[in-house]
């Protein structure tokens, strides 16, 4: 128990890959993971014989057994705590708050608890938990199925915040979340679980199975902790973005006609900040995208960062497009959605600063 | 104690309910008290004198509609087809709305079918200033308390009328005039609020009461442990009801601690009284009600009442429970249909017919289909008016700040 | 219930001052709305007949009866939880958590209930409730008794965020706070309960009772939420602080030799945009000090804030001192907390930018 | 029920003690079970069926020292012996770092005086692989378990060789080899951590068992109720340990629902057995904890236990109980003191005399100078060595981030 997990072996062939939609390759990263570890189980509401309100369990119960998936009481400080011991007794649990807005109940066991347990035992105890749970907004969910909560945890020291923006990365984070040794928690963009979109609620959505290039490998990966990617290169400005976001700000660079550099940063906490200052000093300019309201959101820390590291690399203000600050509010979601006008004029804004 | 080591090893219990789709559910292991045999303490009775009702099921309205005990509350006749109709008015309400979502005129919706009683009984035993703190699962009490169902429906559709303003999930209704308090979506906050209010009302000397609701499945958070925990500890004047309709979306009240335990008797811990009723007997939870009701108001505190019930429908308009429980249990649910049975009470006093049913039906069908299409004039989720966007940025304080005002200027409106 | 406060008749002599701690200025302001305000009541663990564990309620339970001033069981969520339903019944409830570090439990209730009730309810029910809490380190209280969680307050819509650095100013927000419609949370120092604090450790402590201009009005007086208050004019930098930092960034000016203009921010949400803009745009550079953990502190909301306001007129990149990304350490404080030295040396690298 | 309207203005009860500074405390009307009157149930007996357990007393050692009924332990010498040396060593520990805060070498300091018996018999019970989840007033246990005093006081000294390298608070010890969790300085988390661990060692086939502490004032958290509510739907192998001092800080029992309910009755809703015991008898405590132990082991599932017992002391080094309970009262409880009963226990058997008392408390004395001088060498507080600054950046994850790697590089070293 909290052994170190096997590591996969130099793939030699290119691995069997599959199109997934993104709650596919959730479902597969706990398959992979529960299939290889005995120490992995998954539990939460509804996650058992249902298989999750999202599905992201299905099957999972029906293969590996109650033991290893099962359903919980609706107590999320008590489905997290119990998670802690089972941490740290060796295991590796990996639960599901059924939204990122129930996550609040259980934010005592996750901030006092499971983030320093290690620091607080000197070593002695540690906890290799993962939360998994859908979160953001585009889907008529009203102010308690839209929140993005992610600022909440990426200012505890002690676990990680990781959010995915594409099936494959949604796959290989997971994994890698499961196999870490500290807690860490993954926001899983619900709004793209079906398929990518854009911000523009009138185009049609294509679904992640016709999606070119949308390959996931059946088995084993990891996409590492703290990694950011380019989701689209450019030169004009920078777009620091995640989650729904990433594909909202690539589609608004298009629609913008501005050669945007759409970094996916994948990890929040730890981010990478070496990912960001690159792109950041070669355009000069910096843009922030996130739907979580604006006032101590996660984009404060990224133009905080971005302006200690590349102060004078800028030759405009960074911006943010952000949720307001309010609650999601049911019938305005595309008011409060941080769309392409929005994203497009501060993209518009910073170049002709 | 050594030897014992290594004796066994050890296993964990995973409760599961006993059918699941593709078997046939069997209710008659089902433990169920006979009509009329619990008894009925008084009102001053101490906890510990009373904690059989926690385990027993207070029952009024036995087979043939006869209502029979000392829990028999005794209605006048009017009384009880107010309850009939206030019941079979929900039941045609939820109906429409339930097919307006799937029209796509709204994102979501909520029905409560097979537990009209629970909310609407005891909105007709309490005042209307006292306060109710609902689950989104008891729209009775407002249709009780005659809040119009015109803009109850302005809310479900987010319109141009919508007393919300469009800021809440549709069924997520709020309304101070009528006792009922904002719901919220997260589950179980509602039932510490209560108690806080009822300990406002009791602090100042006033003669309101809060009545509290949580599902079965909600139990487990830990409001429902402190909401105990503060009204056993300050005597509030509040009515702590469990709605035990055996499901929590997906998971049976097994998996809440249900099946070994009954809810009610989570009251004993707290030295708090205890009643379990049978939740589709009218009479049952209106009795239960006023006993609980009778105990506030004479500062005796609280009550914890479980309703004993069945979700007979889906969890919401985004469930299928057939994926997870037996396609037929909801029919085979041996308590039956609070609407039936109140219905054939009355039938039995001779006060009713099978045709006023249908008649009464029939005016209800387009009393809500006239107050559907009137809200629908003010529009509908997707189309038609829909409040102000500029109203998005109000309430959030009592004053709009500069980031608000900002903010609105920032989107132009 | 929920009625207008009545407000204040404009004071036509001086009102009489005396020299209070912070404590005791505390003590006062609720005394004074308890006399003032039937609706008013003070509750929390401890504070009925012991007075509090830092005695801030000390004797208001003997003066005010048990229905005013009464202890709760240990449960922050069911404290805070059943102050949101007093407060929607229309009373005024302020009540303690014990220790900043001991609010989590509560932040359900805090952040999907009082903050959302206004909102959700379009304005049908609000929640007037006033969260006092002791905060930050410096008292070698360990990572539980020192912590500084205000950013996860700030990010929050629908509450405000107070955090006081004077006896004055204490009692006057404090005061603010109950009588305002809204949801409070405010802060306190408490290493500032019995004296300023320079940051240094070594220097002795002057009692508030023998610091000059000390003067805190016996009676009604309030310091409006939302207005910041210039606590060391200067010209060459400003510094944005509160609490406990705004002494030490004055301490750290004289010693650096810098003529750092000191901005005690008072409130942290609504924030004093112009009186930050203001100051900034006069001096050109900016530190920010806080003792919270750097990333997502509220730091980085106020860099980002001057960042957009005051691109044009930055000299230096923004600097932020702050508490390090780990626990609060018992035997590191003055290795964790941001002190003289660390505040000293930025001001000197933003002079020398 | 409008009658029922305006009949009585609500009034709020706020529970206070019997006693406060200046008055005499008397518990005569505490009615406390004889010793050996309590049944003691088969370890497979349905919780239903041992409900009375909760509000009666399990106690064993008489008034005259001699231990009478079903529930005698029937200890050899050598154990009763051992028990008595670990009480009094902890409550010697404990008297030499109360005055080392008070000569200023650590900033805070807790006994646990009077409530030796509900750690040390416990763990004496306990297979030492089983974890144990402790609040601050369980040092018993590592003393126990033969933690070397000295790692304990560079723990409280936060010295050089401080196991948890000056981190934590003073008492805020871990020792995994010893089965004893980690500390929190947040009240009730482990209780849900030690179902949470007690499940994984039940999924794994483990032979393993959890003991989680909680404090009769922190029940009242919702941690107590998440950790009832997962050891019952699970039956996890844990026992559940309620450590009733009656007090919780300057608040008494009664502000968490204690006068009104044993808080061992809160099992009863979760159908869990309790077991309600003097907690100042060790050996009501040792058997009471063998039969949780046995029935855990038996995959039963867990027991709650009230340890019911007097916090002697003041709450910490930071607290002056004089200022809100009669100053006398810490004297005049009525089930005396552990070390006392045992003492009295061994020389009723003819094993012990006030001279052994003598020579092994003079011994224990030494041991504990010897020790503290030794730890005091590496370092208190404030003076002479302590960890290096550099490891203050470490353990916040399993590796150094690039943040942590700048942030200790900004601090220079
Ligand atoms: C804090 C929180 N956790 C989870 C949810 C998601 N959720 C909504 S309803 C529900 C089931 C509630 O079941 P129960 O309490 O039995 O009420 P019922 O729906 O049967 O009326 C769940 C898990 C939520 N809304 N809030
Ligand atoms: C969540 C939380 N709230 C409040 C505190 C402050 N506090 C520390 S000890 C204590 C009293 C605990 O009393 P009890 O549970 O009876 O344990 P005892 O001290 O008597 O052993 C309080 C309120 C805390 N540490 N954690
Ligand atoms: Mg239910
Ligand atoms: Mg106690």
């Amino acid at each position: 128990m909290n052994k170190p997990i096997t590591k996969p072996t130099a793939a030699t062939e290119a691995p069997e890959t599959i199109k997934m939609n993104m709650i596919q390759a959730i479902n597969s990263a706990m398959d992979v993971m529960l299939g290889r570890d005995p120490d992995v189980l998954v539990f939460g509401e509804d996650v058992g014989y249902f298989g999750g309100v999202f599905n992201a369990t299905e099957g999972l119960q029906k293969k590996f057994g109650l033991n290893r998936c099962f359903d919980t009481p609706i107590s999320e400080a008590g489905l997290i705590g119990t998670a802690v011991g089972m941490a740290a007794y060796g295991l590796r649990p990996c639960v599901e708050i059924q939204f990122a807005d129930y996550i609040y109940p259980g934010y005592d066991q996750i901030v006092s608890e499971a983030a320093r347990l290690r620091y607080r035992s000197a070593g002695d105890f540690w906890c290799p938990m993962t939360i998994r749970s859908p979160y953001g907004g585009g889907i008529f969910g009203g102010q308690t199925h839209s929140q993005s909560p992610e600022a909440l945890f990426t200012h505890v020291a002690g676990i990680k915040t990781v959010i995915p923006s594409t099936p494959y990365d949604a796959k290989g984070l997971l994994i890698a979340a499961i196999e870490d040794d500290d807690p860490v928690v993954i926001f899983e963009p619900k709004r793209l679980y079906n398929g990518p979109f854009d911000g523009n609620p009138d185009n049609p959505v294509t679904p992640w199975q016709k999606i070119e290039g949308n390959d996931v490998p059946v088995g084993h990966y990891v996409v590492p902790l703290g990694k950011a990617r380019i989701a689209r290169a450019g030169n004009e400005v920078t777009v620091l973005a995640y989650g729904t976001m990433v594909h909202v700000a690539i589609a608004s660079a298009e629609t913008a006609g501005v050669d945007a550099e759409v970094v996916d940063l994948r990890t929040l906490s730890p981010v990478d900040i070496e990912s960001i200052t690159a792109s950041v000093k070669k355009t000069g300019r910096c843009v922030i995208v996130h739907e979580a309201t604006r006032t101590s959101g996660f984009g404060a820390e990224l133009s905080a960062l971005v302006q200690e590291a590349c102060f004078y690399h800028l030759e405009a203000p960074i911006e943010r497009v952000t949720g307001w600050d309010t609650p999601y509010p049911h019938a305005f979601e595309w008011e409060y959605f941080p769309g392409q006008k929005r994203i497009g004029a501060a993209l518009k804004r910073v170049m002709e600063a | 104690m050594a030897s014992l080591k290594n004796s066994r090893a050890l296993s964990l219990r995973i409760p599961e309910p006993r059918f699941r789709p593709g078997e046939t559910a069997d209710f008659s292991n089902l433990n169920i008290s006979e009509a009329g045999v619990m008894p009925r303490p008084e009102v001053d009775t101490q906890p510990k004198d009373m904690r059989d009702l926690a385990y027993g099921l207070v029952r009024v309205l036995d087979k043939d509609g006869q209502a029979v005990g000392p829990w028999n509350p005794g209605l006048d006749i009017a009384t009880l087809k107010r309850g009939l109709r206030n019941m079979m008015l929900t039941r045609v309400y939820d109906e429409r709305l339930f097919r307006a979502q799937r029209q796509g005129k709204t994102s979501f919706y909520m029905k409560c079918t097979g537990e009209e009683a629970v909310s609407i009984a005891p909105a007709m035993v309490l005042n209307h200033d006292d306060m109710c703190f609902p689950t989104y699962r008891q729209q009775g009490i407002l249709i009780a308390r005659g809040y119009p169902i015109v803009e109850m429906m302005n809310q479900v559709f987010s319109n141009a009328l919508d007393p919300m303003k469009g800021r809440q999930l549709p069924v997520m209704y709020s309304s101070k005039a009528h006792g009922f308090f904002t719901i919220s979506g997260n589950l179980g906050t509602q039932f510490t609020q209560a108690v806080g209010w009822a300990m406002a009302s009791a602090l100042k000397g006033d003669d309101r009461i809060a009545s509290a609701y949580i599902g079965d499945g909600s139990t487990a958070e830990g409001d429902f442990h402190h909401a105990l925990t503060f009204a056993g500890v300050y005597r509030a004047p509040v009515i702590l009801n469990i709605v035990n309709n055996q499901w929590a979306i997906s998971s049976f009240q097994g998996i809440a601690g249900g099946e070994d335990a009954p809810f009610a008797s989570r009251a004993i811990g707290y030295n708090l009284p205890a009643l379990r009723v049978d939740g589709n007997d009218f009479l049952a939870v209106y009795a239960a009600t006023q006993w609980a009701m009778e105990r506030a108001r004479s500062n005796l505190g609280a009550t914890v009442i479980e309703h004993f019930t069945y979700r007979a429908e889906g969890h919401s308009t985004s469930d299928d429970p057939g994926r997870y429980r037996p396609a037929q249990e909801a029919k085979l649910w041996p308590l039956g249909d609070p609407i039936e049975r109140l219905k054939n009470h009355l039938i039995h006093l001779g006060e009713w017919s099978d045709d006023d049913q249908q008649a009464l039906h029939a005016e209800l069908v387009e009393l809500v289909r006239a107050a559907g299409k009137e809200s629908e004039s003010h529009g509908t989720l997707h189309a038609g008016d829909r409040p102000s966007v500029k109203t998005m940025f109000e309430d959030v304080y009592k004053e709009m700040d500069w980031r608000l005002i900002r903010q609105r200027q920032e989107l132009g409106i």
